[in-house]
């Protein structure tokens, strides 16, 4: 009885920040024997912060540790690694696959503590030199596949396996890591979002594992957003917002619109006054259909979608749903298909220079990887695509055949948006890479700006950059829209920041419109959408 | 029962290009050359007994994911070393080699660790960076062979050194272990002559490389080469198996090389060396293996074909145009000709393999258009 | 306050210049010191220097534009050497003689250095990220193929063809009576007994190195830079960036021709067969030792990494030959060379990609 | 314990490999030794050669010399066997056979004949190391 006593795991007071910026906040939780303990919240409510803080990783250690207490079984631990947390019985399997794809799901299953047969070699060459014992490989991985009550064949490469087939292999790996009985037996799994890419049917074998396994007496912590599944499974449930724990229940009598309500919501402390702006009655500016993109971890799959002359449109949805393809399909740097109207006129997709000529322009998430040119000065990542798609900045010689930067008007115009976005900088010879994000994020939108566009895509404008610049940066997305009648696309993962600025918001969920509403609704009518639960009243 | 359609005999020949062109150059010069089967036999014998032990080095690190080692020609330079010394020493035979081998190895061992950690740092352009590391440690082996032996390593042997007083010169008769291993046990079967021993080593270092691949280290090898990154997170200490990988690599190239030269009988100090990491590669390659994939089939099918092309082109040419020099620059082409093709291939399905699963987004598009 | 910044000024050089350069700088610098005091005359060797400097510089301009675009480091080059071996070997075919040889020379050799560029230019582009390994046996299957070719091609010139068959082209051919010398001697400029500087060469340098400027400042050209520094910018930016890196290769590829041009008409020979077999390499190791990286070079790279290089070269052998009665530079150009291609390969790239 | 009983392993690995090494080094050294069949002095006395000599070093084939000939004979190893067969005065055939170690070190050796018929114990009077003037080239 004094097990009951005793948690597993208790966490005690966390609280995490990265440099100044508070993410988690005097977490207190715990969890028994067997338990399944359902976790949810938005992006960004400090859900996978708090696993990093279980299993020690770097990332906590470098950025000046935590606050408060992990303790386990009674005993204050502190891993400095996730092996460590492995010896201690606390295993994790992530969202993305770990697995080598041209080994069997047994040789995935005991990677790096396969079952050795001693050889005379190895003490001469190290232990290294033993060679495997196959039969011992595969007897772990089917008794731990056994353990999840499933069947899986053990021999075949996880290159060819559906894709439920590689989760389960993944968490037979975690089940399996006491099987040389050199760490204690795994008695907390964590799961992170080992759904997401499951097909219903699929899901539904791993919650039947899952409800196996803590049978066995393994306790879990499931991440998901699907909610269905969390109130299926879970035996209680906790919901994280704001690096803070909302609730913490019982499942019991607990509905989807419960949580996702409390998911979402928000005290009210909205500063801004919504805009005063009808759509209805404005032309389309934008009609795309039946859009698929392919872009890894972000799939649309099939949009259809209109956007108004001069509105501000917001999408939004999970992370992984498909939002950010959007843009990035119709901008054509990832591979798509479907048809795009933009100004009555069909764009030639996977072409981005036909789109920015049409006068389409966009900010990408990416600020490193596909925003700035990093090595190069202010003055050429402001000037660039302008001088590129326009002919800006340039002098023409012989009618045109030569031409040459001006490094005056291209100086004058960094000048004009440095002043304009207030972006800190010694000066506009500068190189990107030097700036602080939200210096950059600035540098972005100048790009764009210079471009002077008619439809503006900007892709989570807010992300990384401190709250000041955030403020700065919605602000100046508003007064271009408003002085110059700019339609914009913003597509964010944080929804109150698409109600403050937006006049609808579409919600993407499993690469598709899941609905779309105007910004003025409760947020947890979005909270549903996000969900893949259709409300009634969706335009 | 698998039924051979037209389709499959399509993707074999797209997945062997390279073999299968050189099957049709091979059929095309053999009748040209004019050679007898006996002794394109015979020749093809040589060749494998003198080149597979060589080419075997190269297996490793593709298992390690590291490409094509042309840092391969590391290990030949120990090896010569090796066999400069028992030479100097007035050792022959079969100790000779023996002898000459244990010297090359500690030789090759340190050369391999240096080349694994320069290679660590250059991940993505692994072959590229070995190649000039080739190079590179060749300046350093003229430096010590040409410089550093007779002045500051003592060489005894006055026939061994450049009249200058030191530096050795530029051919060394290996008169002292000249086919000793290849004459060992030899077999005559209708006149053909065969170096059984040469081949009962060369398929030891096949049961070698079978049994490493069984080892835990193998394992290991083969996840590295796989990703990095997963290896590493599974605890596998990536950077350390890379090295190692090239260290065995670098050792069996030195045997290999020595080997080859007690076939060959002569060493050219400044030059044996430069070119093997090419041959090697080139017939490696032709076998049908690529930059990620090689087994030993590939070696021994690789030579033989590779080879044979090498025979017959020069009579070939002679024949065809009445140019000796001709066939010889065809098949220096052709070498080089076939490295370029197979490293594009290789690049281009790669590339091919990425764009999959547009395709697949694609049909399914097509499927809820049709709904 | 003040000697801080002096130290951190220092440092801040040592960290722009690179060690590898300062201490090849420094090895140049002390033979050239060390020269008098042997009995080399300093002369001698600095006008042996600038020739050389003028021989080579054109073939390490070939490096820029392929650089600028991300294509890597030119191992190539031997591509582009055949345009200009094609070019110099038609001139003297079609018999033309003195500084119009020349002229036409470069006029023949243009259009193969663009159709090989761009046939090397889309092997390029279908081989992204793996380009520096197959531009090496690009250059050397080329090289091969135009072994064969040189043997067969239906060149008819006695002056250039072996004696005893009357056909296939010599392995050496002299530009004696064509080309010889129409860049070194033009506004040549006599300084004593020993010391001749090569005006003609230097203005072809300049005029090239200031088209090459004014290409990088255009819009074309700074798109080309972009594509190098970051090709998904450029591509969201509406750039094509296969033209624009099939561009640059053609750059490339011309300046090779233009480059081994130059190179035979101070050299005296045409050398055909394998002679461009390992050209590539010195150019490589020479802007690389200028301070350039895989994905960045200018062309203050070019002149800084020419010079040391060729100096070194021009120095160690009649130097070090007085010192230690040795000769070591071929020893010295090959550890030189290559160290510096290894290490450049090897650093951490400080261009984020 | 278990790394040390490695550690010993490996070191007793890399003893016998060295040691393998100078085996090889034993068994493959390589030897010329000049069969020399001329007139020589030994202590003093002066040993006429043989008109005419037959000598077998190991099991290489045998060897004529007449007068003042020198041949040679290359041996692999340390301990080599000579077969002399010579007629003394009176046409009788005398055979010798003597086991002989050579020195390690030495490449080239003398083996005067008549010294060996002189004296077959006395290795140093007949087996000596041969130096040849460095011809430069």
């Amino acid at each position: 009885m004094k097990d009951k006593k005793i948690p597993l795991l208790e966490m005690k007071n966390i609280s995490k920040d990265f440099s100044g910026n508070q993410v988690l906040n005097d977490i207190n939780f715990s969890i028994q024997k067997g338990e399944i303990l359902g976790l949810v919240g938005e992006n960004g409510a400090g859900k996978s912060t708090l696993m990093k803080i279980l299993f020690g990783m770097d990332e906590i250690r470098t950025t000046g540790g935590y606050g408060g207490q992990v303790i386990i079984k009674g005993e204050v631990v502190n891993f400095n690694s996730s092996l460590d947390a492995l010896e201690k019985g606390i295993g994790m399997v992530h969202q993305e696959f770990s697995l080598l794809p041209d080994f069997s799901a047994a040789e995935n299953i005991v990677l790096n503590r396969e079952p050795l047969k001693p050889s005379i070699m190895s003490e001469l060459f190290g232990d290294r030199m033993n060679s495997l014992n196959r039969d011992e490989i595969d007897a772990i991985a089917k008794t731990s596949i056994e353990k999840l009550g499933i069947s899986l064949d053990t021999s075949m490469k996880v290159s060819s396996m559906p894709v439920g087939h590689k989760q389960f292999t993944e968490i037979a790996r975690e089940l399996s890591k006491d099987a040389k009985g050199e760490t204690n037996p795994i008695e907390l799994l964590v799961l992170d979002e080992p759904t997401a890419v499951l097909s219903e049917k699929e899901a539904d074998s791993l919650l039947i594992a899952m409800r196996k396994l803590a049978k066995q007496g393994i306790a879990m912590i499931f991440i998901s957003h699907r909610l269905n599944e969390i109130i299926d499974v879970c035996d209680t449930m906790m919901v994280m917002r704001d690096g803070l724990i909302i609730k913490h229940i019982p499942i019991e009598g607990v509905n989807v619109q419960d949580i996702a309500r409390w998911m979402v919501g928000r005290n009210v402390s909205n500063s801004s006054k919504p805009r005063e702006f009808d759509y209805t009655d404005k032309p389309t500016i934008l009609d795309i259909q039946k859009l698929w993109v392919d872009m890894p971890g972000e799939t649309v799959k099939n949009v259809s979608l209109e956007v108004k002359k001069g509105e501000i449109l917001g999408i939004g949805g999970m992370a992984g749903q498909g939002k950010l393809g959007i843009p990035n399909g119709v901008m054509g740097l990832y591979q798509s298909g479907g048809k795009v109207v933009f100004d009555g006129k069909e764009l030639l997709l996977n072409n981005p220079r036909s789109l920015l000529d049409a006068g389409l322009a966009f900010v990408s998430e990416d600020r490193r990887g596909v925003g700035l040119l990093l090595d190069e000065s202010l003055e050429w990542n402001v000037a660039f695509t302008a001088m590129q798609v326009q002919d800006k900045y340039l002098k023409k010689y012989l009618k045109g055949f030569m031409t040459w930067r001006d490094s005056k008007a291209i100086e004058e115009v960094t000048q004009k948006y440095i002043d304009q976005l207030e972006i800190k900088c010694t000066s506009s010879k500068q190189k990107a890479k030097e700036l602080s994000g939200g210096n950059q994020q600035k540098i972005c939108l100048a790009k764009a700006f210079a471009l002077e566009p008619k439809l503006l895509f900007v892709s989570e404008p807010t992300r990384g950059i401190d709250i000041g610049a955030k403020a700065l940066v919605l602000e100046s997305l508003r007064k271009y829209n408003r002085e110059l009648g700019t339609t914009i696309v913003i597509i964010s993962s944080e929804l109150e920041e698409l109600r403050a600025i937006c006049d609808r918001i579409a919600i993407v969920t499993d690469g598709k419109i899941e609905g779309i509403l105007e910004a003025s609704k409760p947020s947890e009518d979005f909270g549903l959408l996000m969900i893949g639960q259709k409300v009634e009243e969706a335009i | 029962m698998k039924k051979i359609t037209s389709k499959g005999i399509k993707s074999l020949i797209r997945n062997n290009l390279v073999t299968v062109l050189f099957l049709v150059i091979c059929s095309i010069g053999i009748p040209l050359s004019g050679y007898s089967p006996s002794y394109l036999i015979s020749e093809i014998i040589v060749r494998l007994s003198r080149n597979s032990f060589l080419i075997l080095s190269l297996l490793i690190p593709i298992m390690a994911g590291m490409g094509l080692n042309f840092g391969m020609t590391l290990g030949a330079m120990a090896g010569q070393i090796g066999l400069i010394f028992v030479t100097d020493w007035n050792v022959v035979g079969i100790p000779a080699m023996v002898l000459a081998i244990i010297i090359s190895i500690p030789i090759s061992i340190l050369l391999g660790q240096l080349c694994g950690r320069i290679l660590n740092k250059a991940k993505g352009r692994e072959m590229v960076t070995s190649y000039i590391l080739g190079f590179f440690m060749n300046g350093v082996y003229q430096l010590i062979v040409l410089y550093g032996m007779g002045s500051i390593i003592p060489i005894k042997n006055t026939s061994l050194v450049l009249p200058r007083g030191y530096g050795i010169r530029n051919t060394v008769n290996l008169i002292g272990i000249r086919r000793s291993l290849d004459s060992l046990f030899n077999l005559s079967i209708f006149g053909i002559k065969i170096p059984l021993m040469t081949f009962i080593v060369i398929a030891l270092v096949c049961v070698f490389i079978v049994w490493f691949r069984k080892t835990k280290l193998g394992q290991d090898m083969r996840a590295v080469g796989q990703d990095m990154e997963v290896a590493a997170s599974a605890g596998i200490q990536v950077e350390h198996t890379r090295i190692v990988s090239i260290v065995i690599s670098t050792v069996v190239a030195g045997i290999g090389m020595i080997i080859y030269l007690q076939n060959i009988g002569t060493l050219n100090t400044y030059n044996s060396h430069t070119q093997i990491g090419m041959f090697s590669v080139a017939a490696l390659l032709v076998g049908g293996a690529s930059v990620s994939k090689a087994n030993i089939g590939n070696v021994f099918l690789g030579v033989i074909l590779f080879h044979l092309m090498f025979i017959v082109s020069p009579m070939a040419g002679k024949n065809l145009i009445g140019q000796a020099q001709l066939g010889e620059y065809f098949r220096v082409f052709v070498s080089y000709g076939v490295i370029t093709m197979s490293l594009v291939l290789y690049e281009m399905r790669k590339k091919r393999e990425n764009l999959a699963n547009a395709e697949k987004l694609q049909e399914n598009q097509g499927a809820l258009n049709e709904d | 306050m003040e000697n801080i910044t002096i130290i951190d000024r220092i440092r801040d050089f040592i960290k722009h210049f690179g060690w590898p350069r300062i201490i090849i700088g420094l090895f140049l610098l002390t033979l050239f010191v060390m020269a008098p005091f042997v009995g080399v005359n300093i002369n001698t060797s600095l006008s042996d220097t600038l020739n050389r400097f003028g021989m080579n510089c054109v073939m390490v301009l070939a490096m820029v534009p392929m650089i600028h675009s991300g294509c890597g480091l030119n191992f190539g080059l031997p591509l582009g050497i055949i345009a200009g071996l094609l070019g110099g070997t038609l001139a003297i075919e079609f018999n033309f003689i003195g500084p119009t040889s020349f002229l036409m020379a470069m006029i023949f050799a243009t259009p193969f250095a663009v159709i090989f560029g761009w046939g090397y230019g889309k092997l390029l582009n279908k081989v992204k990220g793996g380009e520096m390994m197959i531009a090496t046996y690009v250059g050397f299957s080329s090289v091969a193929f135009m072994c064969m070719m040189w043997l067969l091609l239906p060149y008819s010139n006695p002056t250039m063809v072996w004696g005893y068959t009357g056909r296939g082209l010599r392995t050496t051919i002299s530009t004696e009576g064509y080309y010889l010398h129409v860049l070194n001697d033009f506004l040549a400029i006599r300084i004593g007994e020993h010391f001749v500087f090569p005006t003609g060469m230097f203005l072809l340098f300049a005029l090239l190195a200031f088209v090459i400027w004014a290409f990088l400042h255009s819009k074309k050209g700074t798109a080309m830079t972009a594509v190098g520094s970051n090709p998904v910018f450029a591509r969201a930016c509406g750039i094509d960036i296969d033209k624009t890196r099939i561009l640059s290769v053609i750059l490339s590829t011309w300046l090779g021709a233009i480059g081994i041009l130059v190179y035979q008409q101070s050299f005296g020979f045409i050398q055909l067969y394998m002679g461009p077999f390992f050209m590539a390499l010195p150019a490589v190791s020479a802007i690389l030792i200028g301070g350039a990286s895989v994905n960045k070079a200018s062309i203050t790279n070019v002149i800084v990494g020419t010079f040391l290089f060729q100096g070194i070269l021009t120095m160690t052998p009649s130097v070090m030959n007085s010192v230690i009665q040795t000769d070591m530079s071929e020893v010295i150009r090959i550890v030189v060379s290559n160290g510096m291609i290894l290490y450049a390969l090897t650093r951490k790239t400080e261009a984020t990609r | 314990m278990r790394i040390n009983k490695r550690f010993y392993i490996r070191a007793v690995a890399i003893i016998v490999v060295i040691l393998f090494a100078i085996l090889m080094a034993f068994v493959g050294k390589q030897h010329t030794i000049l069969l020399d069949n001329k007139n020589i002095e030994v202590n003093g006395a002066e040993l006429k050669a043989l008109s005419i000599v037959e000598i077998q070093v190991d099991k290489q084939p045998s060897l004529e010399l007449a007068k003042r000939d020198r041949d040679q004979a290359l041996v692999q190893g340390q301990t080599h066997t000579f077969l002399v067969t010579y007629n003394d005065e009176n046409w009788e055939e005398i055979v010798l056979e003597k086991k002989v170690k050579v020195p390690f070190s030495e490449d080239m050796l003398i083996f005067s004949i008549p010294a060996f018929i002189n004296d077959i114990d006395d290795v140093d009077s007949y087996l000596q190391p041969f130096e040849i003037e460095n011809v430069s080239e």
